[in-house]
């Protein structure tokens, strides 16, 4: 673990990435209670923009709402999004992965072309339809957003197990007589675990810019505020007050770059084998 | 006048290394014509010499002190352009993997062509005749399609003839073979050997050969310098080194070496068999992957039968491919047997499954090749040891008090319990290994290639220790091994396979000194270091 | 604060003039020129007989004509007619048709083409001249240039239904006889009118040329017309400002886009051209559903809603805050109907009386872009300000649609247009025969007082305008005071042209009247 | 060889077939009656209408009925009838994807060339500012929403500095032809495509660096140092073509990838593709159209991959000898 950290440390975007997070959680956390009243009222004349009102520091949008504190609620939102969406989307494609790559053969075969429907259809079209069908709420938004993004974890999953599992402490483990389930919950997983780490990192980031894009096409929640949204609703006005649709594009741009640099660095860290610097 | 001459050579190792310098000190001189033997276990820099003679020292690792003279003129300062021209024309170099050593995606022929038209020798059409030629001399069997030929489609042995070929293309006047037969089975290796020595003589070209095997430096060697751990503690004539080492590790590594006529060869008596092996059939269906891909039928072990007795060992030895692995797994049903009966204590567990095999390969336990990969990394010890026992039902405290003891008895101390494979070295892991093995107290132990993976130091230690087992448990042991010199040295009966099927068996004595099979005698005539083992004999 | 702001909005509003329609007449017409129009959604089809939305109205405006015209006060012109007159009683309306007139295809238009548009092709294909010619008994054609349409009760609005959205002429020569839906010549729609199919390039634009044999000397002026199907509101006003387009039809353009591009050179902006039309938002009330049948909930909410707002930072004040169910420019008006403005306390004081106590009210917004979403916004705001809890129900047009049909929401906003006749398009979304589930524009609120139905009823058939009217203003106090539904705005849709284009909007339907009369005043 | 691609066309036959049912289904548990749709478009209603509208279009049938005449239809490329353009489906995508294909085309050799050179220069001169500076470019193309950019370059480039047209295919009527209408194309190409194309550059550097990295680590590369063979030489010859392998891989992946990218785009730039169409469906219950949407991008993609797979094979004679 120690020597986990020093190397983390040792690659400068990795501690920048996590310093950036760092706020936007930071600031997702503390947003209801620097900005209690709800990011929805309208508080000022509409446009007005950045750096002209006391109070209003970003200005307000096309209905008077104030930017900021719009900002801050869809951090929560944004990070809300990317985490639970990962945690589903891992939830579907680890079992599915480990299934596959531990009894190999028919039910591999089957659920590796099970994962090739899921890859041949482009999946930002899948979410759409998935939105469609079930009408947009944060919930089926997270859900959408997780059905498109399991098959890489399988796939990687997937592999790993089958490297794995061909291990002499995998055999060796058979020999002692423990369970598939003891062998593949406590000897492989837990090996394959470095590389779903650092995917996961990455699918956070992915699934913020997959919400982002949703409901810049009006597929979001619209009672939540999130980046993406405040983008859609600012992209026709872009003309007039071109700082609507920049501003939360640079907060998703920052957030998903933290979340990258920190997946790179977690890769330097857990997988010294294929580490970026390694001289 | 000396060709090279290597003189305070020190090579530092990158930060947080376990070491500062990969080699200290090192001076030796190479005569043109003269086969120059490094030898060493591994770490112990043995082949970093040698690569700093190239200039191909990994990132990070760079020469700090010393020089080195290649006729006449000093090789550390050079240009890199310099260096491009030095390479492959006056020296060039063999590894030991051929197979990961040749680019996957370049023909053969064009390999070779490279040479030449990397120092703008030759016309285009000139270099395939050449290559073809130089294919003739390095013995590859039908050289014409061998140059067509991508390098996976070769064996290991053709692979690393091509590597030579290439190597010889310039007639460079020194050859360095990092490990060059390693990799390959006896009889090949001795084959490479075999060319080498020629192409020396026929060339007057300088070898640096190095190696861990003794037998093989015994066989080629001129000169021979012993390293450890970066610093040469012995060097002289072959004779000096071999018969007469002055340094105690020389000596230690010497007598480490399992010799072949070191078996005792008294009549065993009579034993109940406790384990019967009839008519295993086993093959492998390849390259079925894609749809209408022709699929390639391996017979990996075929009609198979014998018996083991309580208290014995039966060593299997056969080359790589001979399916001797396979076997052992089909036994303990890692793999599963197409045809076949394995009778353990009256029950065929070949055809068991679910609780009943469960409970019946109890007493079949294996231990494996490779000590790094055997334990997993994640688990502390006391785990790796304990949690067999206990999904077998026993109470935790009392496996955790049953591993202490194994731990004893494999020489390592109770500590170890709560510690990690990786804070351990190679010997005590396959120790760790063995531990394991025991726990379920099995009365056979099946290993697998169980010291090829170790120093010849650690491997007689360990070797010891499984003997010593063995008689204390009674325990029946069936030992598989590509070594001849190991299985010698604690089989009881030997069993030797090729493609699949037993060509011989009977006992050690007998199989080693006078076999049935010509196969069987072409192995035994491809270890290497015989005379020198003889030799070491008269010594005493 | 909120009043400051709304001086604020007020201020920027006073600061432009609206340009009617008058003013774009002056001078003396151009020939030649190209005229660029944006048009979006891309319409299904142009044959107006089958399909009747907005895109599809627009380009047949310029492909097919009906008998007559309707200027800004809704009163008739002549157009494929060229006189009419109606019997004392109301029964019998009697049309002179033009004669030379010709179809595209060179064949002449006769009173026969006209009995079989209206008799059979629309009868059969127009779901709302089907509604309109349940009125006819029958139609005669003493000759080919004259109609007589004998009713059988004297029906008010039926001299309101002949333009070419609602009584398009359809060649006699092509149709008859054929599956009409599936007639190839759909694809080529022929009709009358002064510009000819050209060539449809899906997903990019629709061509249109000058009719060389158009029946009205020197029209039209201009050469051609290209519809451009851009289908993203912020490429349209690209579209405008790199020149690619120079007439936005109402709509075509977010709302908030609108100031900016209005306040280009050379740029005129008219909300005229929708008199006919008199689109009128409002939010559905679902009756059924607990608390909304408590009138005082209702009426709590309607003077909860800041219209003026909505106005003017959505509307860009242009359009109306509506008093009730009928919008001001369509007939028997009535602006002395009980008031129904802004006032949170008031809504705040009939909310408490009310029996709401918290419940979540699901508000179902129009899935017609930014404008309608922000809408449902601050409608959601207006609420909540006074104590009631607002759910957004999202949903793309096929859910709304379906939402609506099945009466399942609490709020929904809609808008209607109103045909330029309560009896057309205003007693539908009130009377409790028309209350049946399954069409999201009948009666959804299902609204129930059989005062109303039978006014209503007698209302249409009336044969003198005044005692309609006099009926009518009764029927409007009446249901504003009962608030079935929330009435938001009469909306203004700006058309928004170069102003060297002249007369784009010179009659009660606007753009959708095609370009008879346009012409391009070259740059001196 | 040409067996191996034999079969991989069997496999994705199957594939397509089972995406097709798979979507059928799936959209048909949609909410939203089409006919209530399209009514709503009319802008009025009544029973008959709705009726009519059910009927022409077999929505009254029961759903398997619907299914199987689809399916049937599928296989000889009828995708059905789009109530709502009143044309058949086949013929809106013909129509349309062109467009796209042209768009994704270009996009996708656009990253490729350009994340594979950009990734080259990277690796050879690894840590240099050359390398930091590429690495970093990518990480923030890799990070930004796709939709945003094109945003802001439309506002940029279109509005704000007036190079490029911001939206379209081509200027309307402006009636060019030949060259002239190519260069034009072109012109309104250019935005699209490099938005669009940033991302999947960004990950094509990343992959061909890493594996540049991984490769040039890798025994044969010493070997051939040791014969003496240039830098630059080991770089092309040895180090690059096996680095492609994976990088290849990768794009076949990508393809579906790219294709969603292509809908926003499509939507932001007004560019006439079938990403447009697709969306404008959705919000429309085309079924019709979705369905046949999601089939040809479904095959456009299994296609793309069978591409790659053979160029893979191409490359790799360990595949093409033994497969």
């Amino acid at each position: 673990m120690k020597d986990f950290w020093t190397r983390f440390r040792f690659n400068r975007g990795a501690v920048i990435g996590l310093v950036i997070l760092a706020v936007v959680i930071a600031t997702a956390i503390a947003a209801p209670f620097i900005f209690p009243t709800s990011p929805w009222k309208m508080v000022q004349r509409p446009f007005l923009p950045p750096l002209t009102q006391n109070g209003l520091p970003l200005g307000t949008d096309a209905l008077g709402r104030d930017v900021l504190a719009g900002l801050a609620h869809g951090a929560y939102v944004s990070l809300l999004v990317g985490l639970v969406s990962t945690v589903v989307a891992l939830a579907i494609g680890v079992p599915v992965g480990a299934l596959a790559g531990y009894f190999v053969g028919r039910v591999d075969d089957a659920l590796m072309r099970f994962t090739e429907f899921f890859q041949t259809i482009p999946s930002f079209a899948l979410a759409i339809v998935l939105l469609a069908i079930f009408q947009p709420s944060l919930t089926f938004v997270i859900i959408a957003i997780a059905i498109v993004s399991w098959p890489p974890v399988a796939r990687l999953v997937r592999g790993e197990v089958l490297s794995l599992r061909t291990r002499e402490f995998v055999e060796a483990a058979t020999l002692q007589g423990l369970g598939n389930a003891q062998i593949i919950l406590r000897h492989i997983l837990p090996n394959a675990l470095p590389p779903i780490i650092v995917l996961a990192s990455l699918m956070v980031a992915q699934a913020i810019l997959l919400e982002s894009s949703l409901s810049f096409l009006g597929l979001g929640d619209p009672n939540i505020m999130s980046w993406g949204y405040m983008i859609g609703a600012a992209r026709t006005v872009i003309r007039t007050a071109w700082w609507l649709s920049f501003l939360p594009g640079m907060a998703i741009l920052l957030t998903v770059l933290a979340l990258n640099l920190i997946g790179e660095g977690l890769n330097d860290a857990l997988n010294p084998r294929l580490t970026r610097k390694s001289e | 006048m000396s060709l090279l001459s290597i003189r305070d050579l020190c090579i530092a190792l990158p930060e947080g290394a376990d070491r500062k310098y990969a080699a200290k000190d090192v001076s030796f001189d190479l005569a043109p014509g003269e086969i120059l033997c490094i030898v060493g276990e591994s770490g112990s820099g043995k082949s970093m010499s040698a690569n700093a003679v190239m200039g191909l020292l990994p990132q990070g690792v760079k020469p700090v002190g010393g020089a080195i003279t290649f006729d006449g003129q000093e090789v550390l300062g050079l240009s890199e352009r310099q260096m491009q021209d030095l390479r492959g024309r006056r020296i060039s170099m063999i590894f030991q993997e051929p197979l990961s050593a040749l680019n996957p995606l370049m023909r053969v022929g064009a390999q070779i062509a490279e040479v030449f038209e990397a120092h703008g020798e030759l016309a285009p059409q000139e270099r395939r005749n050449r290559a073809l030629k130089l294919l003739e001399e390095v013995g590859l069997p039908d050289p014409e399609s061998a140059i067509r030929a991508y390098p996976f489609q070769l064996s290991g042995g053709q692979r690393q003839r091509v590597m030579i070929a290439m190597a010889l293309a310039l007639e460079p006047d020194i050859l360095i073979a990092d490990e060059p037969t390693t990799a390959l089975d006896v009889t090949t290796q001795a084959q490479i050997l075999k060319l080498i020595e020629n192409l020396r003589q026929s060339r007057g070209m300088a070898v640096i050969f190095i190696t861990h095997d003794f037998g093989v430096v015994a066989d080629i060697a001129d000169r021979v310098i012993v390293m450890q751990t970066g610093e040469i503690v012995e060097s002289g004539t072959a004779d000096e080194v071999l018969l007469r080492p002055q340094h105690p590790y020389t000596r230690a590594l010497i007598d480490a070496i399992p010799r072949l006529n070191q078996h005792d060869d008294a009549e065993q008596p009579a034993r109940t068999p406790v384990l019967s092996v009839v008519g295993l059939n086993k093959t492998f269906v390849v390259g079925s992957g894609k749809l209408f891909g022709k699929p390639r039928v391996v017979k990996a072990v075929q009609k198979v039968s014998f018996e083991l007795c309580a208290g014995e060992t039966i060593g299997i030895v056969g080359e790589s491919g001979s399916g001797k692995s396979t076997v052992g797994r089909c036994l303990t049903r890692l793999i599963n047997p197409d045809e076949g009966r394995v009778m353990l204590d009256g029950a065929d567990i070949a055809h068991m499954s679910g609780a009943e095999l469960r409970e019946k390969r109890r007493s079949l336990q294996m231990i494996f090749q490779d000590p790094y990969s055997s334990l997993n990394p994640r688990a502390r010890v006391s785990r790796i040891l304990t949690e067999g026992l206990i999904s077998y039902g026993t109470p935790r405290s009392e496996a955790l008090e049953k591993a202490r003891d194994l731990l004893g008895l494999v020489g390592l101390d109770p500590s170890a319990m709560n510690r990690f494979p990786h804070e351990f070295s190679g010997g005590q892991r396959q120790r760790i290994g063995i531990a394991r093995a025991l726990m379920l107290d099995p009365s056979i132990i099946i290993a697998d290639e169980a010291v090829s993976a170790l120093d010849v130091s650690i491997q007689a230690q360990v070797l010891d220790l499984l003997a010593d087992l063995k008689t204390r448990l009674n325990l029946s042991m069936l030992f598989i091994t590509h070594d001849l010199r190991v299985a010698a040295r604690i089989c009881d009966r030997i069993i030797v396979m090729q493609k699949g099927a037993i060509v011989e068996m009977g006992p050690t004595g007998k199989v080693l000194h006078d076999p049935d099979t010509d196969y069987t005698r072409s192995l035994l005539d491809a270890i290497p270091g015989q005379e020198y083992e003889r030799a070491l004999a008269e010594a005493g | 604060m909120l009043r400051e702001l709304k001086f604020a909005i007020a201020a920027t509003v006073a600061s432009f003039v609206l340009v009617g329609p008058m003013a774009a007449q002056d001078g003396t017409p151009q020939q030649g020129g190209t005229l660029n129009v944006v048009i979006q959604p891309e319409p299904p089809g142009l044959m107006v007989g089958l399909i009747q939305n907005g895109p599809t109205q627009m380009v047949a405006g310029d492909i097919y004509e009906s008998l007559l015209r309707y200027d800004a006060n809704l009163q008739p012109t002549g157009q494929l007619a060229e006189s009419w007159e109606i019997s004392e009683d109301g029964k019998t309306y009697t049309f002179k048709l033009r004669k030379g007139v010709v179809f595209h295809d060179g064949k002449p238009f006769t009173s026969a083409d006209v009995k079989f548009s209206m008799d059979k092709f629309l009868r059969e294909s127009h779901s709302r001249m089907r509604t309109y010619m349940q009125h006819v008994e029958s139609i005669e054609t003493p000759d080919d240039h004259t109609v007589v349409f004998n009713l059988k009760q004297p029906f008010g609005p039926f001299i309101g239904i002949f333009e070419p959205g609602t009584a398009p002429m359809i060649p006699k020569h092509i149709y008859e006889g054929t599956d009409f839906a599936n007639n190839p010549a759909n694809n080529t729609p022929i009709g009358t009118g002064p510009f000819k199919f050209d060539e449809w390039v899906k997903g990019s634009y629709i061509h249109l040329v000058k009719n060389p044999d158009y029946y009205m000397e020197g029209k039209p002026h201009v050469d051609e017309v290209y519809y451009h199907v851009i289908p993203d509101a912020a490429s349209r006003a690209v579209a405008y400002e790199t020149g690619k387009v120079d007439v936005l039809p109402g709509g075509s353009i977010e709302n908030f886009d609108v100031p900016r591009i209005r306040d280009m050179e050379n740029t005129c902006i008219t909300d005229k051209g929708w008199e006919y039309f008199g689109p009128l938002s409002w939010l559905w009330i679902n009756l059924n559903n607990k608390p909304l049948d408590d009138v005082k909930v209702r009426q709590a909410m309607m003077h909860a809603l800041d219209r003026e707002f909505a106005k003017d930072a959505l509307w860009n004040g242009l359009g109306k805050v509506a008093t009730g169910p009928l919008s001001s420019s369509t007939r028997f008006y009535s602006d002395s109907t009980p008031d129904i403005s802004y006032d949170p306390e008031k809504a705040k004081k009939l909310l408490s009386e009310s029996s709401y106590n918290g419940e979540t009210i699901r508000l179902l917004g129009l899935p017609y872009g930014e404008t309608w979403q922000r809408w449902a916004e601050a409608v959601k705001q207006n609420l909540t300000e006074i104590g009631i809890k607002v759910e957004i129900v999202p949903s793309d047009v096929a859910g709304w649609n379906q939402k609506v049909s099945d009466r399942d929401f609490d709020l929904a906003f809609t808008y209607l247009y109103q045909y330029g006749d309560p009896a057309l398009g205003v007693s539908r979304t009130y009377m409790s025969t028309n209350a049946k589930v399954g069409s999201p524009w009948n009666n959804v609120a299902n609204y129930q007082n059989p005062e109303v139905d039978k006014m209503f009823d007698e209302a249409a058939l009336m044969a003198s305008p005044d005692d309609r009217a006099a009926a009518y203003k009764t029927i409007q106090d009446q249901i504003v005071s009962d608030v079935p539904n929330l009435w938001l705005l009469e909306l203004g849709f700006p058309t928004i042209y170069r102003c060297n284009i002249k007369n784009p909007v010179n009659t009660a339907f606007g753009v959708n009247d095609g370009f008879r009369d346009v012409w391009i005043e070259k740059a001196k | 060889m040409t067996r191996f691609i034999l079969g991989r066309l069997i496999k994705a036959g199957f594939i397509l077939l089972a995406i097709l049912i798979f979507n059928f289904l799936l959209i048909h548990a949609a909410p939203g009656d089409p006919a209530a749709v399209m009514a709503g478009e009319a802008g009025a209603a009544d029973e008959k209408f709705l009726a009519d509208l059910r009927e022409r279009f077999g929505l009254d049938q029961p759903l398997y009925i619907q299914l199987w005449t689809y399916l049937q239809g599928a296989v000889q490329l009828d995708l059905g009838f789009s109530y709502r353009q009143q044309m058949p489906v086949a013929e809106l995508i013909a129509d349309r994807l062109p467009a796209t294909l042209l768009l994704t085309g270009v996009a996708f050799l656009l990253s490729l060339s350009l994340g594979v050179l950009a990734g080259v220069a990277a690796s050879a001169r690894q840590g240099s500012w050359g390398d930091t500076i590429i690495s970093t470019l990518a990480l923030l193309f890799y990070a930004t929403p796709l939709f945003w950019v094109a945003l802001m370059a439309a506002l940029v480039f279109s509005v704000w500095l007036g190079w490029l047209p911001g939206f379209g295919y081509s200027t309307v009527g402006a009636g060019y032809t030949g060259w002239a209408h190519a260069l034009d194309v072109a012109k309104h190409l250019v935005l699209p495509a490099t938005t669009l194309g940033l991302f999947f550059t960004a990950i094509y550097m990343r992959m061909t660096r890493a594996s540049m990295l991984e490769v040039s680590r890798l025994d044969f590369v010493k070997t051939a140092r040791a014969k003496g063979v240039k830098r630059r030489v080991i770089l092309r010859r040895h180090i690059l073509r096996n680095a492609l392998l994976p990088v290849i891989t990768l794009a076949g992946l990508q393809a579906g990838q790219i294709f969603g990218g292509a809908i926003l785009t499509e939507t932001v730039f007004a560019w006439p593709g079938i990403g447009r169409l697709m969306f404008e469906a959705i919000n429309q219950r085309d079924y019709a159209v979705i369905l046949g949407v999601f089939y040809i991008s479904g095959a456009m993609v299994l296609l793309f991959n069978l591409i790659t797979d053979v160029f893979y094979v191409i490359i790799d004679p360990r595949i093409r000898l033994t497969g």
